[in-house]
């Protein structure tokens, strides 16, 4: 049934499809974003083993592909191939599961996350109420991991987990409402949940969050920035999974695939909170001033970033190609490395093809996929600027202590937000 | 637990005044009463090595914690023990000379300079001035070369991973000119009984300048990464505190004890080799907490690059070894030599009964020593702290175990 | 297929609160008969918002979501009191809590 | 225009889901309750209950109460089951776990469930038969306002109160002293 497919590019058709109840539309979106974070979580991981290797004066991976590039695929590949032990203690069916629940929470989330207008699986009423309470389901896995390897150290890790990630909650939830309360300051009063609807609002309201009531929504920002990290689990606030601690808290008895899993988990949870922190706070899809500067002309110019992108990426690539040794023991390498550049150049063009085609036409396939390629384009430039800080956080900062870590999510973190809603709702109140 | 006792290394019920515990809010580690605790449940026990990333090699630490409070510690040593001491019995003094650079791997300089030190005085010779020169000049690089190896593994320790690698950076320098003048960089035997057995290689001087020039910027970029970081000022200051008088009645030695503002540094209070010549400070600490081991550590290595630099600029010409005969055979007696090794008071106590072979050597290492504090330093704390406070007594198990 | 009705939710909701009934009476952890509560509160709740449903208003919705905060409350100090009786005789068993004082 | 599309423009009474969508979430809640009575090791009870707590999730989302669905899961499965696993995991379970899993009268309860049972079936059956009770009233419940409108109920339109707002202070009254009930009694020193 061609009318079933073909009803969601019609450019008539507003709405996400999950939304406008198209079952068909709403699968190929959730298997392309399953893919797409698969994919993301890979690069993710080549990317954090290099830029940490920078930040520490050493090269990184190098053997596997040029410049390490097939590394996270031989991981991948290592890890699914690896024996799966189970502990003789262990709790057999709970120690299976427990991978599972946290990839579950990790991934539904992405249900609801807004690449563009109409470029998200639903567009939920409680979008942003649903994203926080899954997300959160992932503290399950780790408490229910650490207690089902019947042993001391991912006892103690999931212990930790379960108490960081509940008490850092609360500071982000009540960050996440100061930002919803600003959603509410238009002509009728009515604010929204939907992480769709929140974009629009900043659109509306001609400001990107992180800027209104300054510095307000800068300080709930910055209060949701800390949070994450920590509700992730990341460096500082990696107690969970301390490695000098707890040798590796509460995946410590795990290996192999189920192991891999966590990491999938963990890396897709991080990109998951960067995204609600971008569509709150950053303007989510939006491009850079799309109402100061809101001329088809730089619409146009705006769109070529994306192909801009990808041909600098080639460029740079091309660069190391020219720049490798050319001894014939990198051979392989050099020739790889340029298939990789040609790739990434291929890219740039086709990118740049389709933003030069749709740049006028409104309604033709081409202005649509132009559109759609924006949307995404400006987002996941916005998520990885936070997965770059991710890495820097870990490369520069030592961890923190459990009690401290405590401190300052009840003692320093909660009264800030608290503080920050009260001034946010007065300040919304003055100006109404 | 088996072989778990509690109350055997309390020593803060004794006659020492311990650590101050006022932030354990009136909950008291109960010695009187094992059994109850925060929530009354089981206590928890569990091992902390003898594999693990932070016991820096094969202790093993049994901790008692509560939650995640530690009620008591307990070392388990002797995973590494290769019985050093006993084959020195077995072994003529010159044949014993590289066994000592096994001890503590990571300042072999030293060892073989308290050891060579030890024999020349049990045979009333001295090295020449030269010798001793180019014996001070080593021992202050593989001073800094340790302190640099303690800095990045601590750090690593309490979660920071860059500065392991800044140092490892640096680190190879130093280890570069030991290569290149004994041909060893780890183990480097580089001294023998009665002054040195190698001329400095052509352009060693140079080298060392270089060094330093090189050096004096990099220890300042790690005290940007670490010193006023917020979080590795909470996660030391007030940590693993000790009190002199507990350092003191603990046999604790080098910075450890420094940090807890005692200035009782070997290299001064009885100089040996040619540390008279040379005009440097102590650096001591006040609180004895892990910062301040921290500081003080730092400023160790500004001061030994003093020493490095004074030395190697007035170098003298000269003989390197001195009138030892070609069979070593001290006359019957006893002697005990210490120095000033990176960790601490490294000592050797040698018993000859006439022949080539000692008839029983004893070494006082700074590690062993400096481990007994580590109870009374972690009670109360937090089993991250644990981690710390290890890391801060910077021991090394080679030395530990012998 | 038949299409869904109020009287569907109001038989789950049934089987739900029966489940949770049977929990209360029949177990001794004290944990799983308090899990159990949460079994009947959730099957209330099914039937509150059927009604709000089907009386087309969102009265039965909040009272749902003030059982939800009841619940909580619950939760907190039914576990409160598991746990300073943990600490005093060592089991989580009910039938075993048969003093008012100790 | 596909009838799923007419479907998301004209919000009614229309299903959100398939009934197929119903019957596995109700299924999903009444074996993993019965899980919940039936495990003897309280981690595995918690775990079922989730799974429990999650389908009603669903079906709330059926009912076109998605507010009450997100607090079902934020509050629910993300705070109190983590609080009870938290709890499992402080008290030693070691014990429970080889404990008989019923109390002894445990045939009295069962039978008293059962009556309850009965009294329900006999009540819907009444009810939606002869009655005719539970019939749809018809009138249309947007899902896509659910939440202002919940939040009009709660807080009132602008300017005056709504018919939940002293109740929604005395329900925030309740935690509190929830709250403080539990710190005392498990803390012993304060």
């Amino acid at each position: 049934m061609p009318n079933f497919i073909m009803s969601y590019l019609d450019p008539k058709v507003a709405g996400t499809p999950g939304g406008a109840g198209n079952q068909f539309w709403a699968l190929i979106y959730v298997l392309i974003i399953f893919a797409g974070v698969s994919t993301a979580v890979i690069c993710m991981n080549w990317l954090e083993r290099k830029a940490l290797a920078h930040f520490q004066v050493r090269l990184g991976p190098m053997r596997v592909g040029p410049h390490g590039l097939l590394q996270p695929i031989a991981d991948a590949l290592k890890l699914m191939l690896k024996e799966d032990i189970i502990p003789a203690e262990a709790d057999q069916f709970v120690f299976w599961v427990a991978p599972l629940i946290g990839l579950l929470a990790a991934f539904t989330v992405y249900t609801v996350i807004p690449f563009g207008p109409s470029q998200a699986v639903s567009d939920m009423n409680i979008g942003i109420l649903f994203m926080l309470g899954v997300s959160s389901l992932g503290v399950l896995g780790i408490v229910v991991a650490g207690w089902a390897s019947n042993s001391h150290y991912p006892l103690i890790g999931a212990l930790r987990s379960s108490a960081q990630m509940v008490s850092y909650e609360v500071a982000m939830g009540l960050a996440v409402v100061s930002a919803i309360l600003m959603t509410s300051m238009n002509a009728s009063g009515t604010g929204t949940l939907s992480m769709i609807e929140i974009v629009r609002a900043q659109q509306q309201q001609g400001v990107w969050f992180i800027f209104k009531f300054f510095p307000l929504g800068f300080i709930a920002f910055a209060i949701f920035a800390i949070a994450m990290v920590a509700e992730t689990n990341r460096a500082p606030f990696d107690l969970a999974e301390a490695e000098s601690e707890l040798t590796a808290g509460f995946h410590t008895e795990y290996s192999g695939l189920r192991w891999s899993l966590f990491m999938l988990a963990e890396y897709a949870a991080m990109i998951a909170v960067s995204s609600i922190a971008v569509t709150l706070w950053l303007g989510g899809w939006m491009r850079p001033f799309p109402n100061l500067l809101h001329a088809p002309a730089w619409d146009f110019i705006f769109s070529l970033f994306p192909g801009l992108t990808f041909g600098g990426l080639a460029a740079i690539t091309f660069i190391g190609v020219v720049r490798m040794s050319a001894q014939s023991f990198f051979k392989i390498q050099r020739i790889g490395l340029a298939v990789f550049a040609a790739l990434l150049g291929l890219l740039a063009l086709v990118l740049l093809v389709i933003a030069i085609a749709g740049r006028s036409a409104d309604t033709s396939v081409a202005a649509r996929f132009r559109e759609g390629i924006d949307y995404v384009y400006w987002f996941v430039l916005k998520v990885a600027v936070f997965m770059y800080l991710f890495i820097w956080y870990r490369a520069t900062w030592p961890r923190y202590r459990f009690d401290q870590l405590m401190k300052i999510g009840w003692k320093v973190m909660l009264p800030i937000s608290l503080g920050v809603l009260m001034l946010t709702a007065i300040v919304g109140v003055i100006l109404s | 637990m088996s072989g778990y006792k509690d109350d055997s290394t309390n020593v803060s019920n004794g006659a020492l005044s311990g650590p101050d515990r006022s932030h354990l809010d009136g909950f008291t580690p109960g010695l009187e009463n094992p059994d109850k605790t925060y929530l009354d449940s089981n206590e928890l026990i569990i091992n902390m090595g003898p594999q693990h990333p932070a016991t820096h090699g094969v202790l093993r630490v049994i901790l008692k914690l509560d939650g995640e409070k530690v009620l008591g510690t307990e070392c388990v040593i002797g995973y590494l023990h290769r019985g050093v001491e006993k084959i020195a019995e077995n072994r003529t003094y010159t044949m014993f000379n590289p066994y000592v650079d096994r001890m503590d791997y990571c300042a072999a300089v030293s060892n073989g300079l308290g050891y060579c030190e030890a024999v020349e005085k049990l045979l009333n010779v001295e090295a020449p001035a030269r010798a001793k020169y180019i014996r001070v000049i080593l021992t202050e690089l593989n001073r800094i070369a340790s302190h640099q190896l303690w800095l990045g593994t601590h750090a690593l320790d309490i979660g920071a991973m860059t500065p392991l690698f800044y140092t490892f950076r640096d680190r190879e320098e130093i280890l570069k000119i030991f290569e290149k003048y004994c041909g060893a960089r780890l183990t480097t035997h580089a001294f023998r009984i009665g002054g040195c057995q190698y001329e400095t290689y052509a352009g060693f001087e140079k080298d060392v300048k270089n060094f330093l020039t090189f050096f004096a910027p990099k220890i300042d970029e790690y005290e940007t990464l670490l010193t006023t970081n917020r979080i590795w000022l909470e996660r030391t200051r007030n940590v693993g505190v000790i009190s002199a008088a507990d350092a003191i009645a603990l046999g604790v030695t080098g910075p450890v004890l420094r940090a807890s503002g005692v200035k009782w540094d070997l290299r001064k209070a009885q100089p040996y080799a040619a540390y008279s010549d040379f005009d440097f400070e102590i650096p001591i600490g006040t609180n004895g907490d892990t910062y301040d081991r921290y500081l003080v550590r730092m400023e160790e290595m500004r001061q030994s690059m003093r020493i490095v630099e004074q030395a190697v600029n007035a170098i003298p010409e000269g003989p390197i070894m001195g009138k030892v005969p070609k069979v070593i055979k001290p006359p019957v007696g006893e002697i005990y030599h210490s120095i000033e090794a990176p960790k601490g008071e490294l000592g050797y106590f040698i018993v000859s009964d006439g022949s080539t072979q000692p008839y029983r050597i004893r070494v006082r290492p700074p590690s062993f020593v400096n481990l007994q504090a580590l109870d009374i330093m972690v009670r109360g704390l937090l089993v991250a702290d644990v981690v710390a406070v290890i890391g801060t007594i910077d021991i090394v198990l080679g030395e530990v175990d012998r | 297929m038949v299409p869904i009705t109020t009287v569907h939710y109001l038989v789950v909701a049934a089987a739900l609160f029966v489940l949770g009934v049977i929990g209360v009476l029949t177990r001794r952890n004290v944990v799983i008969v308090l899990m159990s509560i949460e079994l009947i509160l959730n099957a209330v709740n099914l039937n509150l918002v059927a009604f709000s449903r089907m009386w087309g208003n969102l009265h039965g919705q909040m009272f749902a979501i003030f059982i939800v905060v009841d619940a909580a409350a619950e939760a907190a100090a039914g576990l409160g009191i598991l746990i300073a009786f943990f600490r005093n005789k060592e089991t989580v068993n009910v039938d075993e809590i048969d003093l008012l004082k100790w | 225009m596909n009838p799923a599309l007419n479907s998301a423009l004209n919000p009614g009474m229309t299903p959100v889901a398939t009934p197929w969508f119903f019957y596995v979430l109700a299924g999903l809640a009444v074996l993993s309750g019965v899980a919940v009575i039936t495990r003897r090791n309280a981690v595995h009870a918690a775990l079922a209950l989730i799974v429990t707590l999650l389908s009603v999730a669903g079906l709330y989302l059926m009912l076109y109460a998605p507010f009450v669905a997100g607090v079902q899961i934020i509050v629910y499965a993300g705070g109190i089951m983590v609080l009870f696993l938290f709890v499992i995991m402080l008290v030693n379970i070691e014990r429970a776990s080889k404990d008989r899993r019923f109390n002894r009268i445990w045939p009295v309860g069962l039978a008293a469930s059962c009556a309850l049972m009965a009294l329900f079936v006999s009540a819907i059956v009444k009810g939606s038969h002869i009655n005719d009770m539970f019939r749809d009233r018809g009138i249309p419940l947007p899902e896509s306002s659910n939440t202002q409108q919940i939040a009009d109920l709660l807080y009132g339109q602008a300017g005056k109160m709504g018919p939940y707002t002293f109740a929604f202070e005395i329900a925030s009254l309740l935690l509190l002293v929830a709250i403080l009930g539990a710190v005392i009694m498990t803390k012993k020193k304060i």
